[in-house]
């Protein structure tokens, strides 16, 4: 009961801030939009019982990306983009009535597909989605990936300083 | 806290919707991408995408009754991290040599 | 020793790399000169046993798939191989004066050409021999596009392309005779056809065998595949044009040989009147077009789509003294296209002009380079006595033997040559020389260093002309192994009403044969 | 039998002079270069006497193997010399003529550039015309057949600074090449037939054919013999080289021209004889060219002014006889006339050469005349050879002609009067030429006069091949230095070489060669037909008495003949323009074709064309899909979407989604 209603009101706030980081032409809106559905998808990770990544979704993700994502825009004093007449209007007649047709194919093939499969979403029929047993997996079986995002970060450390270091001459 | 809510019309969330959900978020995403011209919205559409696949894999996971779901979208932020550092060090880069955030002027990707 | 003769010419191109450019000539010249001496050794084993592979190496290549390093030497292969180790030194030495930059690529590229080359010659297994094919393709490749004259891109890149045409359809080939015996060993293949355990139906056979006859038929190259010839040659320079003229075409013709008619004998059968069709054209085209030609270079090379016309028309006439001929015939046009090459080349150092009517009575500053070159034109025709003449002879009689209207039209491509190698002769030998020409040729006759590059040509020319069979006969045993493995020898009836009786010449020395000369007639 | 003669040692000798001639004869003196050459052909001549004496009676050919040359499958082919009767003939002609033409030769040449070339080449001829005359089999008659076509090309382009003297070699070597396609065609049938290139066997087996078996075969195989031999003997339609090939010097156009070279293919066919004796088709095919070529080559004789063109249409006249004589059946009488041809010929061509030499170059007899008094022994000697082939009896050419022409009455009757007609206009236009050279007034250049040699060129000849006469001139230096002189005698080692072919030419006609021959060649004994022999009779004195009155008595009545026919003058006097119709319907649509439809139609344009086709339509379509990589990051995202779209549309179309 609680479950459809905090998925009724998080869904509709995830697709509202998509949609509005979609159509905002300033680069900070979208980046608020953006955070704004992070938000809204780790409430709908709690309610599929996956507290851990609910967790980092609002540290890592929606804290630290972002962060980074604003201080860039920040930087670089990005302002509005620039509009340019006729092409986009050609774009927005069709494509958009084309891409709302594909994702309502989309949602229909989903719904034809997983109207049996599978029970529907309970809270708390999971929860095997706590650090605990989030952090045994990722030890255990998941442990040479796991190292192997370490030396992934580590070399994405060192690209960005090479690539962002002002010129030595 | 005695007060009844009215019946909802279904009882609970269907797997569907979360991947309804998922699919549309992933779309908009589509649409940031090939849209939006400035450089770091495009970048954000992609952020949009991979938290819309993030969100299919814990669905499954829950659907599952296994944590690996979970692990595999913690991965898919590790990555993500990874790719927002370099790629904001590469959008800083082309800022530097170009002047510009516009895609459409970023085309030297061709013979 | 055959592994030595093959891989030696690698450690020399490396080596070639290493020398200073100067010396690079130098280093290639007695390189080159020490693998033929080398390569002499490999005749007398061969000649002992001509049917089969001598100097056999077959060991594990690679693993998956099954390939062998495979390689062997027979009466077929073995006169191939000493041409071109023969032929590598002379290339250098005509190279001498004639290459003035990048010298150290330049002979190291020529060095690895003759690597790919006898690769080809003696590889006994269809991958390796495939690898060495391409192997030979790409120093010729540079050695027209960085050395050649002013078209030499478009030259360069269109024989490349015509080549790896025809090499990918045999690569598929190869590889589905691989799907089909598990093996890519020449040898095993044909033991698996010959007991039955290998079967290709004919629908399988005739694409295999065209794929496999394109590759060569380009290389040879057969009409109307040869327009990458003329302006391959043209472009190229001297050695190249050598190289590619004597040595390089015989890939092809080999190849047509050696594996086109023991892998498919019933779809050659089944092709050969078309095939000898394109062959006949080809030789009357040839020298009609060369005929025309005011370009030397052109006018030499479309004689060789001419002469080689006859390597293929014997090839596929299936019987001995064709294929006899076919063979000796590769050889001859090696040694003598090599040599008309050569002269042009020479020619060309004088004048810097191929154009034929910037030439024009230089017999008389240049006597001996008219000698050798009037020659070198005598053996391009066939005179009897110089080499050519065995060749088509063989090549014609053994045609005649299976219709005799192929070689009524084959014959009027000797007819032709004549008149286009003699007119090429007049037009640049006789005459009177303009004084621009005369100038160029003043006191410009052959030097010893073009001595030394010519005469072992002229001495090849004459003694394979007069003493042919000393060649001869490893091929001819050869050329039996390979037409009574594919059962292809078409026996042909003696019309005479008695049986033939063994040829008088086999006979000792002064016999006197029986049936008189002196018949009385009935008139 | 008998024991080895070395038969290699004749060829090998002359080979022998040509080597060392070839090599070192540059940097040598005449002296000797002249005497390497002369020394080699003279042994072979010895030798050849010697062989000759020790085989003695030669009842049965005397065969000597050497090596095997060619073997392949059942096919094989030695170096094998034989000798028999008809041989001896030939080597006897060959190696003594040759001796005595080559010591003219040293006189005539004594002032020429390439002295050692000369007698080098002039040595290989000899070499490869006693290979083709020693040869045991069909396959090594070819290598002398074609030796002595190349040492022809070789011999009249000698003067190869002048056009004119390339293109005469070069004609007469691709015309020969048209003959060995044939005689190479016939050599094929013949093994495929016989299974064997040797005489002995091929003929062996061919006397024991059934006529009516593979009658066909063998008129095919001698068909094509016949193509070849008149490509080598210069009989219809291949003669058009013989009269072109005079640009040679003279001692070449008697040796090779008149004596030797040309009469090969006679040889040939009565060495065939065996085969031709079983395809009457094609003996009455050799009988009707050689009469044809007989007849016309003497009517364009008639009018030629140039005294060696008028030799050598001569010459073709008189291998048409021999022709005729073997197509008859009088193979024996056909030799015959070889060795007597053999004589006079080369001796009109040398005393010629002796002429002309007089004459400073000068080779148009309308520039000669009255030359009897200056020149006597050249005269003399040309008397007899005049003598000689005129018919007059006894000298030796009535005797061969006779033989040949009562064979023919006896055979054909209609081709005899065509002999006799012909025989006829010989002794006219031989008897023409020595007027004109010999008797009534001096017409050349005035010694005299102060205008230099170089007045030739100012006479109006209208005859492109007279010119030859003054191109000739331009490169033989000693012509320049000295001017006009007295018109003097030749030297002696030029006049007796004449003296002793004039003797031959006169008592040639006693060697009886076509009893020595019988038993090799048949018989060709005819009855002495007191008709035929009447109007052989009349027809040298009809030819030397018109010719008397024409050119002696009324020296106007030629003009006005041929502007009476004018027609005709021109066309004979043109050679009937068969040298343009070759050129119109044959030289000219090869080249012409071969250039714009084969060069530049098929190979340029189809063939490289659909290439160079293929490689622009893969430009071509590469630069259209260029256009999508525009380097715009969104296009390509957009084709990423587009083809998802596609993905999952068409899972839900065509299944795939269960």
């Amino acid at each position: 009961m609680m479950g459809v209603i905090l998925f009724a009101i998080f869904a509709t706030a995830a697709v509202a801030c998509g949609i509005n980081l979609v159509l905002q032409r300033h680069p900070v809106t979208s980046a608020l939009s953006l955070i704004g559905v992070m938000g809204s998808l780790a409430v709908l990770y709690l309610l599929l019982g996956a507290e851990f990544i609910a967790a980092v979704q609002l540290i890592v993700y929606a804290g630290a990306i972002m962060v980074l994502f604003l201080f860039v825009i920040m930087l670089l004093n990005a302002g509005e983009e620039r509009k340019i007449p006729g092409k986009s209007l050609v774009s927005k007649l069709i494509g958009l009535p084309v891409f709302v047709l594909f994702l309502g194919l989309v949602a229909y093939l989903i719904q034809t597909q997983y109207t049996h499969a599978g029970s529907p979403v309970e809270f708390d029929a999971f929860t095997g989605g706590g650090p605990r047993e989030v952090g045994k997996a990722l030890f255990t079986t998941y442990l040479l990936p796991f190292e192997v995002t370490s030396v992934l970060i580590l070399i994405a450390i060192l690209g960005a300083i090479v690539l962002a270091r002002k010129e030595i001459d | 806290m005695d007060f009844t809510l009215p019946p909802l019309p279904i009882a609970a969330i269907p797997m569907s919707a979360y991947l309804i959900l998922s699919a549309i978020l992933f779309g908009l995403g589509i649409c940031g991408f090939l849209f939006r011209r400035n450089l770091i919205t495009v970048f954000m559409s992609i952020e949009l995408m991979l938290n819309a696949v993030n969100l299919s894999f814990v669905a499954f996971s829950h659907q599952m009754k296994q944590a690996d779901g979970q692990i595999y979208s913690f991965f898919v932020m590790v990555v993500a991290a990874a790719e927002a550092a370099v790629g904001l060090a590469i959008i800083l880069t082309v800022f530097k040599n170009r002047e510009t955030l516009e895609v459409d002027e970023v085309d030297n990707l061709k013979l | 020793m055959l592994d030595l003769v093959l891989f030696l010419p690698l450690v020399g191109f490396l080596l070639a790399l290493l020398v200073p450019a100067e010396k690079a000539k130098y280093f290639a010249l007695i390189f080159s000169l020490v693998l033929f001496v080398i390569s002499l050794g490999l005749i007398g084993p061969v000649l002992a046993n001509p049917g089969e592979y001598s100097f056999v190496t077959n060991t594990q290549w690679i693993s998956t798939p099954n390939i062998r390093y495979h390689i062997g030497l027979d009466g077929l292969s073995l006169w191939l191989v000493i041409l071109t180790t023969f032929l590598t030194p002379l290339a250098v030495l005509v190279s001498w004066k004639y290459i003035g930059h990048r010298m150290k690529e330049y002979y190291a590229f020529l060095i690895l050409l003759e690597f790919g080359v006898i690769g080809v010659f003696v590889s006994l297994d269809l991958f390796l021999y495939y690898v060495f094919w391409e192997v030979g393709l790409v120093p010729m490749y540079f050695l027209i596009g960085i050395w050649g004259h002013d078209r030499r891109i478009y030259a360069a890149v269109k024989f490349f392309l015509y080549t790896m045409v025809g090499s990918v359809l045999m690569l598929v080939a190869i590889i589905y005779l691989y799907l089909k015996s598990g093996t890519f060993d020449y040898t095993v293949i044909l033991q698996q056809m010959a007991s039955g355990q290998l079967k290709l139906t004919p629908e399988e056979a005739l694409p295999l065998f065209l794929a496999f006859f394109v590759a060569f038929a380009i290389k040879v190259p057969l009409f109307p595949l040869h327009t990458w010839l003329p302006d391959a040659h043209v472009e190229a320079p001297t050695a190249g044009s050598v190289m590619l003229a004597s040595v390089m075409l015989k890939m092809g013709t080999y190849g047509l040989v050696r594996y086109c008619l023991p892998l498919f004998p019933n779809a050659a059968r089944q092709c050969a009147p078309w095939i000898v069709g394109l062959a006949i054209i080809g030789i009357v085209y040839g020298a009609l077009v060369a005929l025309v030609q005011p370009n030397m270079k052109k006018l030499v090379a479309y004689s060789s789509v001419s002469h080689l016309g006859f390597v293929v028309l014997g090839v596929f006439s299936f019987n001995q003294l064709a294929l006899d001929g076919a063979v000796y015939q590769m050889l001859n046009h090696g040694v003598s296209t090599g040599a008309l090459f050569m002269l042009v080349g020479m020619m060309y150092e004088r004048r810097h002009s191929l154009e034929i009517s910037d030439y024009g009575g230089v017999a008389t500053q240049v006597p001996h380079l008219a000698t050798v070159f009037l020659i070198t034109t005598l053996a391009s025709v066939g005179l009897p006595l110089l080499n050519n003449f065995v060749g088509e002879l063989l090549v014609l009689q053994g045609a005649a033997m299976v219709n005799i209207s192929w070689a009524v039209f084959a014959a009027l491509g000797v007819i032709l040559s004549a008149c286009y190698m003699l007119w090429l002769y007049q037009r640049v030998f006789f005459g009177r020389t303009s004084h621009e020409t005369a100038h160029h040729f003043e006191h410009a006759d052959l030097q010893p260093r073009e001595w030394i590059a010519v005469l072992p040509l002229l001495a090849l020319m004459v003694w394979m002309g007069v003493a042919p069979m000393g060649f001869l006969t490893p091929i001819s045993v050869a050329d039996n192994k390979t037409l009574q493995q594919t059962k292809l020898n078409v026996e042909f009836k003696v019309a005479a009403p008695t049986p033939v009786a063994p040829s008088a010449t086999a006979a000792p020395a002064v016999q006197v044969a029986q049936t008189a000369t002196g018949v009385t007639n009935a008139r | 039998m008998a024991e080895s003669q070395q038969l290699w040692l004749i060829p090998a000798l002359p080979l022998l002079g040509f080597l060392i001639n070839s090599t070192v004869g540059r940097k040598m003196s005449k002296q000797f270069v002249s005497f390497i050459a002369i020394a080699s052909v003279v042994a072979s001549f010895l030798w050849v006497a010697k062989t000759l004496n020790a085989l003695g009676a030669l009842e049965q050919p005397h065969v000597e193997h050497y090596f095997t040359w060619i073997a392949s499958g059942t096919f094989s082919v030695g170096f094998d010399f034989s000798i028999d009767r008809l041989t001896s003939i030939m080597l006897l002609v060959v190696t003594g003529i040759g001796s005595l033409i080559h010591i003219y030769a040293t006189g005539y040449m004594a002032h020429e550039g390439g002295y050692y070339r000369f007698f080098a080449y002039l040595n290989l001829f000899m070499f490869f015309m006693l290979i083709l005359v020693l040869a045991a089999n069909f396959l090594l008659l070819f290598v002398g057949w074609e030796g002595v076509g190349l040492c022809s090309y070789l011999l009249i382009g000698f003067y190869f600074l002048e056009k004119f003297a390339g293109d005469a070699g070069k004609k007469a070597f691709i015309v020969n090449r048209v003959g060995d396609f044939g005689f190479s065609l016939a050599m094929f049938l013949v093994f495929i037939n016989f299974g064997s290139l040797d005489f002995g066997t091929v003929f062996g087996k061919a006397a024991t054919l059934q006529p009516e078996h593979s009658a066909g075969m063998i008129t095919a195989i001698c068909l094509l013999l016949l193509v070849g031999a008149a490509g080598k003997s210069a009989q219809i339609p291949l003669y058009v080289w013989l009269p072109d090939a005079m640009a040679g010097p003279t001692p070449v156009s008697a040796l090779i021209h008149a004596a030797t070279m040309v009469t090969a293919g006679v040889y040939m066919v009565c060495r065939s004889s065996s085969l031709f004796n079983n395809a009457p088709i094609a003996m009455e095919t050799v009988a009707i060219v050689g009469t044809a070529t007989a007849f016309f080559a003497a009517t364009m004789g008639l009018a030629q002014n140039d005294i060696k063109k008028v030799f050598a249409y001569s010459t073709v006249s008189q291998l048409g006889y021999m022709f005729l004589g073997a197509g008859v059946g009088a193979y024996s009488a056909g030799i015959f006339h070889v060795v007597t041809h053999a004589f006079f010929k080369a001796l009109l061509f040398l005393g010629a050469g002796s002429v002309i030499m007089a004459c400073h170059h000068e080779q148009d007899m309308r520039w000669y005349g009255g030359l009897r008094k200056k020149i006597p022994v050249t005269f003399g000697t040309l008397c007899c050879a005049w003598v000689a082939i005129a018919g007059i009896p006894p000298f030796s050419g009535y005797h061969s002609k006779d033989a040949i022409l009562l064979a023919a009455y006896e055979h054909a009757r209609p081709l005899f009067w065509i002999g006799a007609l012909t025989a006829a206009m010989t002794a006219f236009y031989v008897s023409r030429a020595m007027f004109l050279t010999f008797f009534g007034e001096y017409r050349g250049p005035n010694p005299h006069a102060d205008h230099g040699h170089g007045g030739h060129d100012d006479h109006a000849h209208g005859d492109d091949h007279a010119a030859h006469g003054h191109a000739d001139h331009a490169h033989k230096d000693h012509g320049h230095g000295h001017g006009h002189q007295e018109i003097k005698e030749s030297p002696a080692v030029m006049t007796i070489p004449l003296v002793i072919l004039a003797l031959l030419s006169l008592g040639g006609g006693f060697f009886n060669i076509p009893d020595w021959l019988e038993p090799v060649l048949g018989s060709s004994h005819a009855e002495h037909d007191p008709t035929a022999v009447a109007v052989l009779y009349a027809t040298f004195i009809l030819g030397i008495g018109l010719a008397y009155v024409m050119y002696v008595l009324s020296p106007g009545l030629p003009d006005k003949l041929a502007s009476t026919f004018k027609g005709l003058h021109t066309l004979i006097y043109n050679k009937y323009f068969v040298d343009e119709v070759y050129d119109v319907t044959i030289i000219h649509p090869i080249t012409e074709g071969s250039r714009y439809f084969l060069w530049k139609g098929v190979d340029a344009g189809l063939i490289d064309g659909a290439v160079n086709g293929a490689g622009s339509v893969s430009r071509w379509i590469g630069g259209g899909l260029r256009q999508l990589q525009g380097g715009n990051i969104r296009s390509y995202a957009t084709w990423v979407v587009a083809g998802a779209v596609f993905v999952v549309v068409a899972m839900s179309v065509w299944g795939g989604v269960r």
